[in-house]
């Protein structure tokens, strides 16, 4: 499926756009086993706004297990996770808190966007007074997984290629450059 | 190895404790942002200093559990020489453990073991 | 009477706890209920649903031919505007000017793959594809369109 | 009971009630100032036993806000239906959360989205959105251009 | 010097380190952990002293049990991240000078006292030994005071139950 | 014992649950004040996941509407569609096909299913036993592949269309529901002896949370927690819908109104659910699955309230028209937003470990309460 | 242990007593000199213990003595915490001085 | 063959013939101390994934399996991870005590190391009070947790700590007193004496129903001791996010962890110790020929072949019960536990003195 993305410029998002911190988070002496240790041992934040959540917890579930790449130490506080993965809707009185979270997270952290919900506001983008238009306006986003919900699997793609990306050790800005995921 | 080894294992536990706190400090910068130092409470902005005066309802277990760990010492001398001194230290014991434990009656009966 | 009733406090409370336990033990001992299926490892013969709603796609043929005419029907269904159709005008042979599709351009990002825009579509130009391996790291590679490059309407199928 | 015979029993309790005929169940329309007392004997009356408020919510029409009450009887399964006028600059209305509790959670919902003053509510706050949000997102007249993007 | 004086004195400045941090320091949490160093740092002694019974004792009753208890106290009856005001100055500089000087008179009671030991027999002082003695109901056995203590302990857990439950508002 | 240490308010701590934490299943965000480790006051504070559906829906044609509802209560989604399908209905008097109320039932109720069984493995997560999670989650797989096969998607179904169904049956739908149901006859009993029967489990449950027949009433509660206090309220007895009226279930009460009742509630319906699905599935008549609709649906002036039983109690729609292919105003009467009035009455002068119990049986869905 | 001489150890009681002391003299918060009385009990600990061990190796009174301090402590300190806790109940502070006018 | 002890004598003569005294020893010190760095990693690493593991099947999925066989590196990515992730302390936290808990934690573990016989003579510190120790220097533990609980200033923590402080305390009563009944019977408190005295039997079987309960409640205390599930009130996850280590992030969180897995060792492994015979293996009375036999099988085998049923046994009970609520734990202690086994240990003396016992 071949897009033209020069010619289709991304919808512009409106909404009241919170502030993200800048990305320059990842430490500069990268190695490729501290790489490989981060990249396995992801440990989510315990983060489920609505529908996306149930299905994050079918990705908990047996069938699909994702403890199998040693992601089901799901911690409860940040100070101790590593991914947030943004199961649903962020509305604007929900985005103060997930900045925080963010915030309070010990670095190094990522984040995934699961969901229409958390890429865009998805189905409740037109027409809604109360929903961020897209959770990158709150806080960066490493992966979005569209959706609504995505599948099982497709958590496990998107953790899959977390995991690619942070053993590649580059950085956001320059995946973001780069050109789709492919596998 | 006697009582010197105690030193070795405290040693041993700063060196681990340690070695592996300062690695973070010395090699991993974090980003600094006006948020993380604040206490978490699930994301909301807590209000109120954690360090009020509290009340611990548990107090009054912690009391009576003072009164019965003095009473275990005890018996640990007592264990070790039982079946060396026989029916005279059952006696004993049986005294000494008869009357803790009508303290431990009193205290149910007066409630002091019901939580709050 | 007050010890009888201790003790079968005792004994209950045994039982119970035990009974659970067994249930755990039989699962810990048999190997062969464990559910998991393999995600990445079994890409090769990962049977979905042949009607799951993964995304909207438009089938072309062999020629690069597909059959939307570009009718809006589908943007208009839309109940979240995941679609938008950039029309043009085609000269046909006869030196009239016809509508037809330029760019049928879907946003993933925004659709809730409700199957609303195929429900309506009058000629079946599009339908939901079961793939679900979506992941990007650009907002942007989200936004899709639907007719590939160069490829035409079908014949006949215009009204 | 029947609509007709709902509405002899009502009309004993309130007789300057009037009534609406469409829909299923019967629909009672009540001034704002009666409605406590009515409220209260609708509850309380033997054979009507309203006991059970399961929707209360607000229409904005334009000119004025009406407030819907749904109520149930657990008893006699009987519906009914009240409605109350409120003048939409400055509405307000006698709260009924201390009959149906339900209705203080509903209340503070109408409260934040139509701007509907309950009197004597224990807790009139803001429930659901945030503390610093100005306007009654579900009047008709409420324009937020930065967050709606109209299709 | 040899390694165990070095063990000694390492032993003896940590005790008196915390011990004199647990007297000074203003935030009274701090406080109670310093002291509990303080009582650790005993039981070291002990060990040193080779007496391990003792030792485990100290740390049984008091780290796991006093210790403990004070803490719970704190949270009780503190708002324990606050500091305690200042001592005044008055009543600290006389304090310092008083046990300063109490210090020195009974120091130098000591170091002009000479300490002989007056046998050289010497009991092993292992748990059975305690044991034996403590039971025995010879001259030398302890199984009256033995008996004592639990009457002792039996007041005390009455007292505590009896003073805890008055308050209770009926 | 020592209440009156911590009357003084100095001694309260007070404490935010949530929005952000493992055991309020979302986003709620309740205000507790304590006391030592006792709850003094429980406020929930909502609109975490206020996503303005009400508002929303104002601007979608009653087609398109559908869609959003199966976003409020995601755990049932069908009934939330059907909710809204026979709201439509009701105001264009259309006349669904036999078929498509079979299939609605049925879907219906193996959502109640596989929510409850969510329920049941989020309880006890609740609770601190992490395996029943995933023993909830080995049936509700089964659920969601049957789902999936017809309806096409596993959680936001947007199966059911005013007038009928979108699509028909899968034709492997029959054989595996009968399939899907033995499974769970033979394996049911393993909920009971993993959970209802432990001791600890029980005491943590029973006398916790009471609520009396009264304050169920009260405060509005439908659905289970209304049938825990012994209250009648399933809305598919008092006003059956489709074909409910059709066949053979008990209204499960329990007159204890604590937690534990609330718990076998929810287990025995699970068993009325078989029951249900078992008496309709091989008698599905063929016909139409869908009538015939106007391609824009304009509904008469007028206002239209619809009842369903979802499996967290009543939901309502209602709905105002003006006569044009949208709705005037939509209001959506959720269940959860009134039981979860009734937290604070039920946890008072309990410790935590209760408020997280009676929350469990609560079984909230944030969305839903929020809208 | 025998090159350390008995009145280093003594000094470690005596020192370790007056800190006590001094904590006493200063603290006005109950708990804080209750915890001070602990120090100089502990201190009297170790003054036994180092004469039964220097002295009288053949006898284990010390020991003993030792043990019964601390049955002792523990039920002065449960005793102490208790009235502590009482007093703060009814005059909501723990402070010596304001516990001056107790009136019963 | 596998001989633990022949190893430690090979390397004690070794330093010796080579090294001075003084020198030897000091080796032999820092040899202990990496050892039990050493070991430390090891049971981390090891437990943290075999309860992973126990978790995942019981649970019908299959764990963590794609770094190594079966996994068993997933514990190294996580605790390098760990390691390499920042460690934050709160702006408003007690900033010393908040760093020195996990010290202490860790520190507390490593010292109940010292008395533990692993194998036949392999033993840090053989001291005379063994069990009685153990006892001591766990009750210490406590205070890590209620300084990390109270330092934090988060109020989750502190509700934690306190319910921890509770509990730990309470637990230590029934647990000491069911130590005390095999104590009765060994008549020491040394560890090799125990496990000497078990030379013909263990004491599980030798001491008849007694030692049963006692066994029983042993397990139950010391599952309480360590917070572990069903009595991990002190960081119920449902309740109060992560408990009294909510703000530790990083390897201070990894020293928590890793210390309450050290800890289930310890426990299992006095457990082990004192009821089944620790490194001795299963001898029947008599028996000489099987006894002999069995003989052959290395004594750390045994030693951790039983430390490691014990654990599975404490990992099973938590993946398969709720939580208790605080009172219900505390009212299990001193309702049940604590007079049972105080009869028990009765029992146990009147039988010991009686000698009915094997
Ligand atoms: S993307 Fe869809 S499924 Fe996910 S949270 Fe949003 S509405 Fe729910
Ligand atoms: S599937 Fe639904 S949301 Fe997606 S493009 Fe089609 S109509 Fe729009
Ligand atoms: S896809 Fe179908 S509905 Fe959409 S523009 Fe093309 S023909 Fe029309």
């Amino acid at each position: 499926m071949d897009v033209n993305t020069n010619k289709i410029q991304a919808t512009d998002f409106p909404g009241q756009v919170h502030e993200a911190p800048g990305a320059n988070f990842l430490v500069s002496t990268l190695d490729d086993v501290i790489n490989w240790a981060r990249s396995n041992s992801l440990w989510p934040l315990t983060f489920a706004t609505s529908c996306c959540g149930i299905e994050m917890m079918h990705v908990a579930g047996a069938k699909y297990d994702f403890s199998r790449f040693g992601f089901e130490v799901a911690r409860a506080t940040p100070r101790q996770a590593d991914v947030i993965i943004i199961a649903g809707t962020i509305v604007n009185k929900m985005a103060p808190v997930l900045k925080r979270l963010y915030d309070q997270m010990a670095d190094p952290k990522y984040v995934i966007a699961m969901g229409a919900c958390a890429i865009s506001g998805g189905p409740f983008f037109y027409n809604t007074y109360s929903v961020v238009k897209g959770a990158d306006h709150v806080i960066p986003v490493d992966v979005y997984i569209p959706g609504c919900p995505p599948r099982p699997e497709a958590l496990l793609h998107a953790l899959i290629a977390l995991q690619g990306k942070i053993k590649a050790g580059l950085t956001r800005d320059q995946l973001r450059d780069s050109s789709p995921l492919s596998q | 190895m006697g009582a010197a080894s105690l030193l070795v294992l405290i040693f041993a536990g700063i060196a681990f404790a340690g070695g592996g706190i300062s690695i973070a400090l010395l090699f991993v910068k974090g980003s600094k942002n006006a948020q993380k130092g604040q206490p978490y409470e699930c994301g909301i902005p807590s209000t109120g200093s954690p360090w009020n005066q509290f009340n611990v309802g548990y107090y009054l277990f912690a009391l009576i559990f003072l009164i019965f760990d003095v009473e275990l010492v005890f018996m640990y001398p007592w264990a070790v020489v039982v079946k060396k001194v026989g029916i005279m230290a059952l006696v004993e014991i049986v005294i000494f453990f008869f009357i803790l434990f009508m303290g431990f009656l009193y205290a149910h009966k007066k409630g002091a073991l019901k939580w709050m | 009477m007050f010890l009888k009733e201790y003790f079968l406090d005792i004994y209950k409370a045994t039982k119970s706890l035990l009974t659970g336990m067994k249930l755990t033990g039989y699962y810990f001992t048999h190997h062969k209920e464990i559910l998991t299926e393999e995600y990445p490892e079994n890409r090769k013969n990962l049977q979905l649903a042949e009607r799951f709603r993964g995304e909207v796609i438009m089938p072309h043929d062999a020629n690069n031919e597909h059959t939307c005419t570009g009718c809006s029907s589908c943007e208009i269904a839309c109940p979240n505007g995941s679609i938008k159709i950039i029309s043009k005008f085609d000269i046909t042979p006869e030196g009239k000017k016809k509508k037809a599709i330029d760019q049928h351009i879907y946003h993933l990002e925004l659709c809730t793959m409700c199957g609303l825009c195929v429900e309506a579509c009058p000629t079946d130009a599009i339908k939901m594809a079961n793939t679900f391996e979506h992941s990007v790291f650009n907002r942007n590679h989200l936004i899709k369109r639907l007719n590939k490059p160069g490829s035409k309407i079908r014949e006949g199928i215009e009204e | 009971m029947t609509k007709e015979e709902l509405k002899i029993q009502i009309l004993t309790l309130l007789p300057t009630v009037s009534f609406e005929e469409t829909g299923e169940w019967l629909q009672v329309l009540v001034a704002a100032e009666d409605w406590k007392l009515f409220a209260q004997q609708l509850h309380t009356s033997a054979e009507l036993q309203f006991d059970y408020l399961f929707c209360l919510t607000c229409v904005d029409w334009k000119t004025h806000l009406t407030m819907v009450y749904h109520l149930t009887s657990t008893t006699y399964r009987h519906n009914v239906v009240i409605k109350v006028k409120l003048d939409s600059v400055n509405p307000f209305i006698e709260t009924v959360s201390d009959i149906w509790r339900t209705a203080e959670f509903h209340e503070r919902e109408v409260f934040e989205m139509f701007g509907v003053n309950f009197l004597h509510h224990p807790d009139l706050r803001k429930l659901i959105l945030p503390d610093d949000w100005i306007g009654y997102p579900l009047r008709k007249n409420y324009e937020d251009p930065i967050n709606m993007i109209k299709l | 010097m040899s390694a165990s004086a070095i063990i000694f004195y390492c032993i003896s400045t940590f005790i008196l380190l915390t011990g004199i941090l647990s007297v000074t320091t203003r935030k009274i949490f701090r406080s109670s952990i310093w002291l509990l160093f303080s009582l650790v740092g005993i039981a070291g002694l002990y060990f040193w002293m080779d007496m391990n019974f003792i030792a485990a004792v100290q740390i049984i009753v008091y780290v796991g049990g006093i210790v403990v208890l004070i803490i719970f106290s704190i949270f009780l009856t503190q708002k324990a991240g606050e500091q305690m005001p200042k001592a005044i100055t008055g009543r600290k500089v006389f304090s310092i000078l008083s046990v300063l000087a109490g210090l020195a008179f009974i120091y130098r009671v000591i170091s002009l006292n000479e300490f002989h030991p007056n046998t050289t027999t010497v009991v092993n002082a292992n748990v059975s030994e305690i044991g034996t003695q403590m039971l025995s109901t010879t001259e030398h056995g302890f199984v009256l005071p033995f008996e004592a203590i639990s009457m002792l302990l039996l007041a005390a857990m009455i007292g505590c139950i009896v003073i805890a439950i008055k308050s209770k508002p009926e | 014992m020592f209440e009156e240490v911590g009357t003084t308010t100095e001694g309260d701590l007070i404490i935010n649950l949530g929005p952000q934490h493992p055991a309020t299943h979302g986003v709620l965000h309740l205000v507790i004040t304590l006391n030592g480790e006792i709850i003094k006051k429980v406020e929930p504070h909502l609109g975490y996941i206020h996503r303005s559906i009400e508002k929303m829906t104002e601007s979608l044609s009653y087609r398109q509407f559908i869609y959003v509802t199966s976003r409020m209560d995601y755990l049932s989604a069908h009934i939330n569609n059907h909710a809204c399908a026979l709201c439509v209905e009701k105001a264009l008097q259309l006349e669904v096909p036999q078929r498509a109320q079979y299939i609605r039932v049925i879907m219906d109720e193996l959502t109640r299913i596989a929510s409850h069984e969510l329920w049941w493995g989020a309880m006890a997560m609740d609770l601190g036993a992490f395996t029943p999670f995933f023993h909830a989650f080995r049936e509700r797989e089964k659920i969601n592949e049957i789902m999936e096969e017809t309806c096409g998607a596993r959680l936001t179904m947007n199966y059911m269309v005013p007038g009928g169904v979108m699509v028909d049956l899968h034709p492997d739908f029959q054989k595996k529901v009968k399939a899907f149901i033995q499974q769970y006859k033979a394996k049911i009993h393993e909920y009971d002896e993993l959970v209802t029967g432990n001791i600890i489990f029980q005491n943590r449950m029973k006398g916790i949370g009471y609520l009396s027949a009264e304050d169920a009433i009260s405060y509005g509660c439908t659905g289970p927690v209304a049938r825990g206090s012994g209250v009648a309220s399933d809305i598919r007895k008092i006003a059956p819908y489709d074909v409910y009226d059709k066949v053979e279930f008990d209204e499960v009460l329990q007159t204890e109104g604590d937690s534990f009742a609330r718990y076998m509630i929810r287990i025995q319906e699970m068993h009325q659910s078989i029951k249900i699905i078992g008496q309709l599935i091989d008698t599905i008549p063929d016909g139409n699955f869908q009538a015939k609709t106007k391609a824009v649906i304009k509904l008469p002036k007028g206002e239209f309230y619809q009842r369903v039983e979802t499996a967290r109690g009543e939901l309502g729609v209602y709905i105002v028209s003006e006569g044009a292919a949208q709705p005037y105003r939509i209001k959506y009467r959720s269940p959860g937003f009134s039981n979860l009035s009734a937290l604070d009455h039920m946890v008072r002068g309990h410790k935590i470990g209760d408020l997280i119990a009676a929350m469990g049986t609560l079984d909230l869905v944030i969305p839903d309460i929020d809208r | 242990m025998n090159e350390v001489p008995i009145t280093h150890i003594l000094f470690v009681s005596t020192a370790l007593f007056f800190i006590g002391m001094y904590g006493l003299f200063t603290r006005r918060n109950m708990i804080t000199m209750l915890m001070a009385i602990e120090l100089i009990l502990n201190s009297v600990n170790i003054n036994f213990i180092a004469f039964n061990k220097y002295l009288y190796p053949e006898k284990l009174d010390g020991i003993f003595f030792s043990i019964f301090i601390i049955t002792i402590a523990a039920a002065e300190a449960a005793v102490a915490i208790a009235i502590i806790i009482n007093l703060y109940r009814s005059h909501h502070s723990i402070d010596v001085e304001d516990a001056g006018e107790l009136k019963y | 063959m596998f001989s633990l002890e022949g190893i430690t004598n090979f390397i004690h003569e070794w330093l010796n013939s080579h090294l001075s005294a003084i020198f030897a020893l000091l080796a032999e010190f820092v040899l202990v101390g990496v050892a039990a760095i050493g070991l430390f990693a090891f049971l981390g690493l090891v437990l943290v994934w075999m309860e992973r593991k126990v978790a995942a099947v019981m649970q019908l999925r299959l764990g963590p399996n794609r770094l190594g066989p079966k996994g068993i590196f997933q514990t190294s990515a996580d605790t390098l991870k760990l390691i390499m992730k920042e460690a934050l302390t709160p702006d408003n936290a007690d900033k010393l005590l908040f760093n020195l808990a996990p010290f202490v934690v860790i520190i507390v573990a490593m010292l109940i190391l010292a008395p533990i016989s692993f194998a036949k003579n392999f033993q840090i510190w053989d001291i005379n009070i063994g069990v009685l120790y153990v006892t001591a220097i766990s009750s210490l533990s406590v205070i890590g947790v209620l300084m990390a609980g109270w330092s934090s200033g988060n109020k989750y923590s502190l509700l934690g700590a306190m319910r921890s402080g509770a509990q730990i305390v309470s637990y230590e009563l029934s647990a000491g007193l069911s130590i005390l009944t095999i104590i009765v019977l060994t008549g020491s408190l040394k560890i090799s004496d125990i496990v000497a005295s078990q030379e013909n039997g263990w004491w599980i079987f030798k001491g008849h129903i007694p030692a049963i309960i006692a066994f029983v409640i042993f397990i139950i205390a010391s599952t309480a001791e360590t917070n572990r599930a069903p009595f991990d009130l002190a960081e119920a996850e449902s309740e109060l996010t992560a408990g009294f280590h909510t703000e530790y992030g990083g390897m201070k969180f990894a020293l928590f962890f890793l210390a309450e897995y050290i800890n289930i060792f310890i426990v299992c492994a006095i457990g082990a110790t004192l009821f089944l015979g620790g490194w001795m293996p299963f001898h029947i009375g008599h028996w000489v020929a099987f006894n002999h036999i069995m003989d052959y099988i290395p004594s750390s085998f045994w030693f951790f072949g039983k430390t490691g049923f014990l654990i599975f046994l404490i990992m099973w009970f938590r993946w398969t019960f709720p939580r208790l609520r605080i009172d219900q734990l505390l009212n299990l202690e001193w309702k049940y536990l604590l007079p049972i086994s105080m009869f028990n240990l009765l029992l146990m003396s009147v039988m010991a003195i009686m000698g009915w016992y094997f």
